[in-house]
């Protein structure tokens, strides 16, 4: 049974009930959402996962889109001024894009099912991939002369800084996660395991948060393995091809 | 006076199916009504019969080989009474170990067209450098020129995509309204739980 | 008594006949008898006479796909009467132009001097390995060594190239003195943007 990260029962100190009833009362601004403390999500969240044995990657890629997206509306509240395009933004603007996100992912994972659903149908259909085998040769493609013009023209382009990302849809300006990545990968290419704390001490809490969203990453692509003994205790990072046994298990104190 | 009912008995279609099935037989994608025209320099109302006829005489049930529709176009395939004899020789390189992460960015740039890396991580709310360079690899997304002159490169779907998901066309895909809820909707449902809790 | 008849009715190797067709339309390979048979798991015996009835069903005159055996064993090919129609499948248009993605990788190439797919990929972006096959693969570009003994294999643009782009020597490129003064300059410069482009 997948976790239903929308009827997370949660017990905070603004708030009591479902997740999907604290969505639907920051949407409607009956909840101050600079209020509402959110790692005590995070805390219910990992507890439920606790008590699984296995990871729910489906609930856990669920979660990160609607606490990211709460975390993105709360940042613009409790830093209004600090971006012009931002502030601009009124709250119930910010709030009717945070639905409209949330009901663009919830498409996007329903196409997904679908194509899902027809690769099933299309199990047994087999083709043909590459020239068939006793095809006439073909010839050598013909271009038609080119200007010169047109390559300085294609490096010119490149070397254009890029405008300024648009925010109008609101994007936090994160470092990237591939630069984590890179991070993680280089660090574990020396050493075989990390204690995360350690690893990301001094950094800025949008960077702490960025760091682990590319442990996730390289944890879904099978590149590590990843520990907790309990909730708060350190994480601890390992090379999948170190410790290939090594799952990761989250168990509350 | 015997001649013309010779060309009567040889119907002349027949040669152009003919014709048609050797093209199918050594194409490596799917061809449409325009390229067979181009290539048999015959008319497409004829064509058109002629993959008619063809596509009677191979259908499933009849023959090992299928004649279908698919990716904007005509291909043979393997009949589906066939496919554990094609298992046992051949392996699925393309839709093998799609990921659910794969999947899901499959269906954005399939829906929203043309669409840059940022795009679908707004959408996805991840990192997808990993998984937009896997699906080229795959040959299911390829490069579309880059969203303005100096921005992010956009990526659409290829033939390939259309084929393996046995698509006749991007238009084959369901409407997007009939799969989800829009904005009013989901605030609706979202509004409708509120107000079932006690307070 | 029955039975036995309406066995030989069925013709059972028939039905191979249609596995075996349907493993043919597939292959991009000649498949041999011993092929078959480990696909079909049936006895060799009964997979030749089923080729058989294949090789005569599908034979010059009779139908435009004709199965042929060759070397490696047996394989569909266009009928003879087809082949006119299969020249002009796969005759090429000449293309007006170039992508966006290739016409990139190129001035890349062409101004920096050799370089490699993650030298490219740096500046552009994105993976480049499609478009470098592509590029290599119409003459455009060739291989020139490695960056060292075990790095990257790096390319420089070829003598079609500049025929192309109607080019005495690469000397003759318009002049990038906007962008830097010599080609370290130019280079700096580009993975200095590349690196604020959004991925």
């Amino acid at each position: 049974m997948p976790i239903a990260v929308r009827e997370l029962e949660l017990d905070l100190d603004a708030f009591e009930g479902p997740f999907d009833l604290l969505l639907t009362l920051v949407l409607r601004e009956e909840l101050p959402l600079r209020e509402v403390d959110l790692a005590g999500i995070v805390v219910a969240f990992v507890e439920r996962l606790a008590e699984r044995d296995e990871l729910d990657l489906e609930a856990c890629g669920e979660f990160l889109v609607l606490i990211s997206a709460l975390l993105e509306l709360k940042a613009r509240g409790l830093f209004p001024e600090e971006d012009a395009e931002l502030a601009e933004l009124e709250p119930e603007e910010a709030a009717e894009e945070l639905a409209r996100r949330l009901a663009e992912y919830r498409r996007a994972k329903e196409a997904a099912a679908w194509l899902l659903e027809r690769l099933g149908e299309r199990r047994d259909v087999y083709w043909r991939l590459g020239p068939a085998p006793l095809a006439p040769a073909r010839p050598e493609p013909k271009l038609a002369p080119q200007r010169p013009d047109k390559l300085a023209t294609a490096l010119r382009a490149l070397s254009v800084e890029p405008p300024a990302p648009s925010l109008a849809h609101m994007a936090l300006r994160f470092p990237p996660t591939s630069q984590f990545l890179e991070r993680w990968r280089a660090l574990l290419r020396r050493r075989t395991r990390v204690d995360f704390d350690q690893e990301v001490e001094g950094l800025s809490r949008v960077e702490v948060a960025v760091a682990f969203l590319a442990l996730l990453e390289l944890r879904k692509q099978d590149e590590i393995a990843i520990s907790q003994p309990a909730p708060f205790a350190p994480i601890r990072i390992s090379r999948a091809d170190a410790e290939r046994s090594l799952s990761w298990t989250v168990r509350s104190a | 006076m015997d001649r013309p009912l010779r060309l009567v008995a040889a119907n002349p279609v027949d040669q152009l199916a003919r014709t048609i099935e050797a093209l199918l037989v050594v194409a490596s994608q799917p061809l449409s009504i325009d390229d067979l025209v181009a290539a048999t320099e015959d008319d497409s109302e004829r064509v058109e019969t002629a993959v008619g006829l063809l596509s009677d005489r191979y259908r499933e049930g009849r023959s090992g080989i299928v004649l279908e529709q698919v990716a904007g176009g005509w291909a043979f395939r393997a009949s589906r009474e066939a496919a554990e004899a094609c298992a046992r020789l051949y392996e699925r390189p393309v839709e093998k170990g799609l990921s659910n992460a794969a999947l899901e960015t499959l269906a954005i740039i399939a829906y929203l067209g043309p669409c840059s890396r940022p795009d679908i991580a707004r959408i996805r709310g991840v990192n997808v450098d990993g998984v937009v360079s896997g699906l080229v690899e795959r040959g299911l997304i390829a490069e579309a020129g880059r969203e303005n002159e100096f921005g992010a490169v956009r990526y659409r779907t290829t033939a390939l995509f259309e084929r393996v998901f046995g698509l006749e066309s991007l238009a084959a895909l369901p409407r997007l309204d009939d799969l989800g809820a829009d904005v009013t909707e989901i605030r609706a449902r979202l509004e409708a739980v509120a107000e079932k809790r006690p307070a």
